[in-house]
């Protein structure tokens, strides 16, 4: 450091200068329970499921990093007499899941019929039992627990 | 090791991807020169669509050579998979060799220590070195040795410096002792914790490891009492 | 003199206006920390707090109330009587101060019943005031010394030797920056050395450029702030001296910061920006400034310093202690004393000779400043003594 | 408080101090709030220089290298995101990187840029989170403001690509899972043109300001010779010297086709690591730049290289590494044939880094210890693992 920047300073005015540029500036917070941002149409965030369009096969529970898919189900003949699987449980452990998408990337049915590109991420509960298992209910159908963003149909986005 | 057959670029003006046999060659200068790096070889076509990658026999490699002239008895057997060397070494001579190939092979640079747990195999574990020479054009080799279980391996802390946490680690997780490390304690589980994790037969779920958390709860030596429904089965 | 008046002017108004003078530094120490806040948001692109209240105005008092109903934990093996009272003896002094400084000047009222009353912006003018304004701040560092060593922790106890060691090293050029001013006005009264700035027909910022740098810098230094904040440095020390402080008894170290920078702020206008004078106070074109009151006035200054403040927190790191202590020792000390001696000097020559010391100042530090950032112009910074790594600036097109 | 004035030098190492007081042992962390997370180190102090520093890490140790064994090998990559969270794409990339060269797969081209590109901003993106961090530590809290702004915008174009902002989990094994969304390169390269003006805001703050030259010029001193004994690697080597970046010594994806320099320093301080981490963004945003150029250039290819269904790697092992933020980042896969891994070890650059830090701080203040801390760029999830 020279003798001159040692007197003038000039290190230490340049900074002011910087920061108080700022000061005029707009700041860029989004204040967010007011105004939320719009997730990204890939957007990872609360699953969903087509109950019609599943065929029960479980990829997803066995692609599942941290087992947190339980599937169970049984066979029931149909009207026509065939067998047909019916689903008793689809329950995702959502307090544990990491939202990684590979369930949803093993789903063999095209369209998707497990998928996590709702746009939907306030999942707080009040009660931690409310988020701890999503039974088929909530999954196929939100109740006003989970608040809906606009529902992305499978096939969004890509 | 570090050249892929994939990973080599054709043109040799790509810096620092030399041949790994190649002698040594000096390390790249300070800031290497954008145009070295400007002509952008394209890579090769793809390798021809070859069977898996199996590993070949390298007892004839320079390197392997020398060192086996160098440290007599040192060198066990030596293969090559997917570009990469790997030497087995025998116990008695680690050190001698590791001295070696740092002071006379210029592979100064320890990259990585760990050990693999082999379960039945006799001797159950491998303790596996990464060394690394900047002067030979960035040659990678990777070293074995056969380890017993409960057998102690000798330390290369005395060799390169960094193995000093790598041994701790290995020691934590895989209960392999090393003789001679100045401070052979637990790194990442804590001090008191029974058993060592990455061997094949700890269980992925855990074990109760007796810590108290609610000692009034709990009874003494901690963990949850014998007839707690959440208490986790030790296998 | 009868009776009525002399308790009314030696009981009543003092009390009076003491109770103000608390409440009101208090109200304002609050305040500041709710500006601090928000003005910090400003320098960083976001807002800050303003849910509580019209734009957050509020959100002091959400704060006071919160901490008024926390815990106050006290750590096991502290020493419970220190620890209690080390808060007190940090606040006393910090508002005792408040009773000298002169917010403006003196005034004539009329109170019904009463009659004519002669009074003053200020609680009381003793002809020793810069005198009794230093011995006061000083015993604030006791309380923060044993708050720190009373605490039974180690970062108190590091928190509470760097304040000792900090505080007691800045009185020293504080003292000879003051000094300075004393010298130019040639009284220790407060009132006294703003009245001299009138009669002088200047702000003794002008010959006193370089004290008041000294001034302001060791009353950063005093005050525990950025980027002198090494007491309470956060990444270091967790909290310094009050890392085990919880409740109101934390509000009141946090307070008393707030109402020192007041203070020392409040003392930099005094001596250096003419107090409650306006600008130019002798040029009668600008007269019609005079329908502002002084305390307005002064309240402005005030609060321009107080901005400096927050601006430099939201702009510098910190200093480490031992280059705290070097500037301090080593820098500011000998230069303080170079300074006395000219404005020494000059003040024998009267205010002609400090009016020569001032033109004198500030030709030469803004010539100074338009001739180096001329030269600089071109390169964006000197090349430092620090190494420049290839393609560290400029690399790319 | 023996020494109050003077600069820090080394103190020798005995049990008598000056006045022939005790030395005082601190407890730094693991609840501090400058150890990046649950770091804790143990301190002994003359006054306040450190006599000597015991880092005791291992508070966040999840086992993830046993979880790797139990799960295929699509599965681990989320677990990847996990070691080192503020550049997930990294860990990603040197996973997958491994198992396609036990595989010996071939990546397309156009997916090599795409996780060139994602590699470059996850750089940017963790750089600026350490200058954020950094500058903290020293009490510079404004630039973790400017650094956020930045940030924030890497983190909305991840967003855009795979739907994560943090654990991003975007690479496959043999590719990548998706290819990018229209328009995603344009706001790339807005973005990217724009970063330059950015970093010089960053350093009219603090480059040239004297007090953080005070604070860090001379401080937490590895040179080459060290650094190489001690394992470490990324910015504090180079910031020693030695211009050895595994993006060039042992190139990976397209790499050796992108026109970029390697940042060095001279001093091997804290302050040449503050510049070469400065220097490497913007040798990142020329990287960056380049990419969108091909990327413009080939708008559409193959992003998946051909990956057998269910990937079973054989006998052997392999190893590969990538240069991360923090350092070499190495993935070492032995496999018996099966479709989970038998050993997959991490060589987790902020584990071996740290390594060095009792002698980095070995007679500096404590003060000191909080800017070397800073300097190496730890990442607890990747230490502890």
């Amino acid at each position: 450091m020279s003798f001159w920047d040692n007197v003038l300073l000039l290190d230490i005015f340049g900074g002011l200068k910087m920061t108080g540029r700022h000061f005029f500036r707009k700041a860029d917070t989004v204040e967010y329970p007011e105004a939320a941002r719009e997730p990204s149409d890939r957007f990872r965030g609360m699953f969903r499921l087509d109950e019609e369009r599943c065929i029960k096969c479980t990829l997803c529970a066995i692609e599942c990093p941290i087992n947190i898919i339980f599937i169970d189900w049984h066979n029931e003949k149909n009207p026509q007499g065939k067998n047909e699987k019916v689903l008793d449980r689809f329950d995702v452990d959502l307090k544990r899941c990491m939202f990684c998408g590979l369930c949803e990337e093993a789903c063999p049915t095209n369209p998707k019929s497990i998928w996590l590109r709702t746009k939907t991420y306030e999942l707080g509960t009040y009660e931690r039992n409310d988020a701890l298992y999503l039974d088929i209910k909530k999954l196929t159908k939100w109740d006003e627990n989970v608040k809906p963003f606009a529902v992305v149909e499978q096939g969004e986005g890509r | 090791m570090a050249e892929d057959p994939k990973d080599a670029p054709a043109a040799p003006a790509a810096p620092a991807a030399g041949d790994p046999a190649a002698p040594a060659a000096p390390p790249k200068p300070a800031p290497a020169p954008a145009a070295a790096a400007a002509p952008a070889a394209p890579k090769p076509a793809a390798p021809p669509k070859a069977a898996a990658p199996a590993p070949t026999d390298a007892m004839g490699e320079p390197l392997v050579a020398a060192l086996a002239a160098a440290v007599p008895g040192s060198v066990l057997g030596a293969k090559k998979m997917v570009g990469q060397t790997t030497i087995e070494l025998a116990p008695g001579k680690l050190v001698e060799a590791c001295r070696h190939l740092k002071d006379a092979e210029t592979f100064t640079f320890l990259v990585d220590l760990t050990a693999i747990d082999w379960k039945e195999r006799v001797p159950r574990f491998d303790v596996v070195y990464w060394v690394h020479s900047f002067d030979r054009g960035n040659e990678r080799v990777r070293l074995k040795v056969g380890v017993a279980d409960g057998a102690a391996c000798p330390t290369v802390s005395g060799v390169w410096e960094t193995a000093n946490w790598m041994e701790r680690e290995v020691f934590d997780l895989f209960g392999i002792a090393f003789e001679g490390h100045p401070d052979l304690r637990r790194i990442l589980t804590w001090d008191g914790f029974q058993g060592h994790p990455l061997r094949k037969d700890f269980p992925v779920e855990g074990i109760d490891t007796g810590a108290a958390i609610y000692p009034d709860r709990y009874p003494e030596g901690g963990g949850p009492a014998p007839d707690d429904k959440n208490r986790k089965a030790v296998s | 003199m009868d009776i009525s008046e002399s308790v009314l002017t030696w009981v009543l108004i003092p009390a009076v206006k003491a109770v103000v003078v608390v409440v009101l530094v208090a109200t304002a120490a609050g305040v500041l920390t709710y500006i601090e806040r928000r003005t910090l948001a400003f320098l960083q692109v976001r807002k800050g707090p303003n849910r509580v209240g019209p734009e957050g105005i509020l959100q002091f008092v959400a704060d006071v109330v919160k901490l008024l109903t926390k815990e106050d934990v006290v750590p096991a093996k502290a020493r419970h009587v220190i620890h209690f009272l080390a808060p007190v003896l940090v606040m006393v002094p910090g508002l005792a101060v408040f009773a000298v400084l002169p917010w403006g000047p003196e005034f004539t009222m009329r109170i019904p019943g009463l009659g004519k009353l002669t009074t003053a912006w200020y609680a009381t003018d003793v002809n020793v005031s810069l005198l009794l304004l230093l011995a006061i701040t000083s015993v604030g560092i006791y309380g923060i010394i044993l708050g720190g060593w009373a605490s039974n922790s180690k970062y108190a106890l590091l928190g509470g030797l760097r304040s000792a060691a900090q505080l007691i090293s800045y009185e020293v050029p504080m003292g000879f920056a003051v000094v300075s001013a004393i010298l130019m006005a040639r009284s220790l009264s407060l009132v006294e050395i703003v009245e001299a700035q009138k009669t002088h027909h200047m702000w003794f910022i002008l010959p006193g450029l370089v004290s008041f740098f000294l001034y302001f810098v060791s009353g950063v230094a005093e005050t525990n702030r950025i980027p002198f904040d090494l007491p309470e440095a956060e990444s270091e020390l967790v909290a310094g001296f009050h890392t085990e402080y919880s409740g109101f008894r934390w509000a009141i170290f946090f307070l008393t910061e707030y109402a020192n920078m007041i203070t020392i702020s409040a003392v930099a206008t005094a001596l250096f920006f003419g107090g409650w004078l306006r600008p130019f106070p002798n040029v009668a074109a600008l007269s019609f400034l005079d329908l502002i009151p002084g305390v307005i006035w002064y309240v402005l200054k005030v609060s321009c310093f107080l901005f400096v403040y927050i601006w430099f927190r939201g702009t510098f790191p910190r200093y480490r202690f031992d280059q705290l202590m070097a500037l301090g020792w080593k820098t500011l000390i000998p230069i303080s004393l170079v300074n006395l001696v000219c404005v020494a000097l000059a003040a024998l020559g009267g205010f002609r000779g400090l009016r020569i010391l001032g033109a004198i100042l500030w030709v030469a530090a803004i010539g100074a400043f338009l001739v180096v950032t001329r030269m600089r112009a071109s390169k964006r910074w000197p090349q430092s003594a620090g190494p420049a790594p290839a393609g560290a600036r400029g690399a790319e097109a | 408080m023996s020494d109050l004035v003077g600069t820090a030098g080394a103190v020798p190492e005995s049990e008598e101090t000056m006045l022939g007081l005790r030395e005082m042992e601190l407890n730094f962390g693991p609840q501090h709030p400058s150890t990046h997370g649950v770091l804790r180190i143990v301190l002994k102090v003359d006054g306040e220089r450190i006599v000597s520093a015991r880092p005791d890490v291992g508070y966040l140790h999840r086992g993830t290298e046993k979880l790797f064994e139990t799960e295929t090998y699509p599965m681990i990559i989320p677990h990847t995101d996990r070691l080192d969270y503020v550049a997930a794409a990294t860990n990603n990339h040197a996973y997958v990187l491994t198992v396609e060269k036990l595989l010996g797969l071939e990546i397309p081209k156009r997916a090599q840029y795409i996780r060139v590109v994602l590699d470059e901003m996850q750089r940017v993106s963790s750089h600026l989170l350490w200058l954020a961090t950094a500058a903290i530590d020293l009490g510079a809290i404004t630039p973790f403001f400017y650094t956020f702004r930045e940030r924030e915008v890497i983190l909305d174009l991840f967003e855009d690509y795979c739907g994560a902002r943090l654990t991003l989990n975007c690479m496959r094994v043999g590719g990548l899972q998706e290819d990018l969304t229209p328009g995603w390169v344009d706001k790339l390269r807005a973005f990217t043109e724009d970063l330059g003006a950015k970093i010089d805001e960053y350093e009219d703050l603090l480059t040239e300001n004297r007090i953080w030259k005070l604070r860090t010029i001379g401080i937490g001193i590895l040179d080459t010779k060290r650094c190489i004994e001690w394992g470490v690697t990324g910015p504090p080597l180079r910031a020693a010297g030695l211009a050895w970046d595994i993006r060039r010594a042992i190139p990976y994806e397209c790499y050796s086709e992108l026109d970029f320099e390697i940042p060095t320093g001279k001093n091997a301080d804290t302050y040449d690591r503050y510049l070469v981490r400065i220097a490497e963004l913007r040798q990142s945003r020329r990287i960056l730049l380049q990419c969108c150029d091909w990327l413009d250039k080939n708008p559409t290819g193959d992003i998946r290289g051909k990956v057998p269904r269910v990937i079973k790697p054989p006998v052997g092992d392999a190893y590969a590494s990538v240069e991360s933020p923090k350092g070499e980042l190495g993935f070492y896969l032995v496999s018996n044939g099966g479709n989970r891994p038998y050993r997959l070890r991490v060589r987790p650059p902020s584990f071996i880094n740290l390594q060095a830090l009792p002698e980095m701080a070995r007679g500096h203040m404590v003060s000191d210890l909080v800017a070397i801390i800073g300097t190496i760029d730890i990442v607890l999830g990747e230490v502890d693992r």
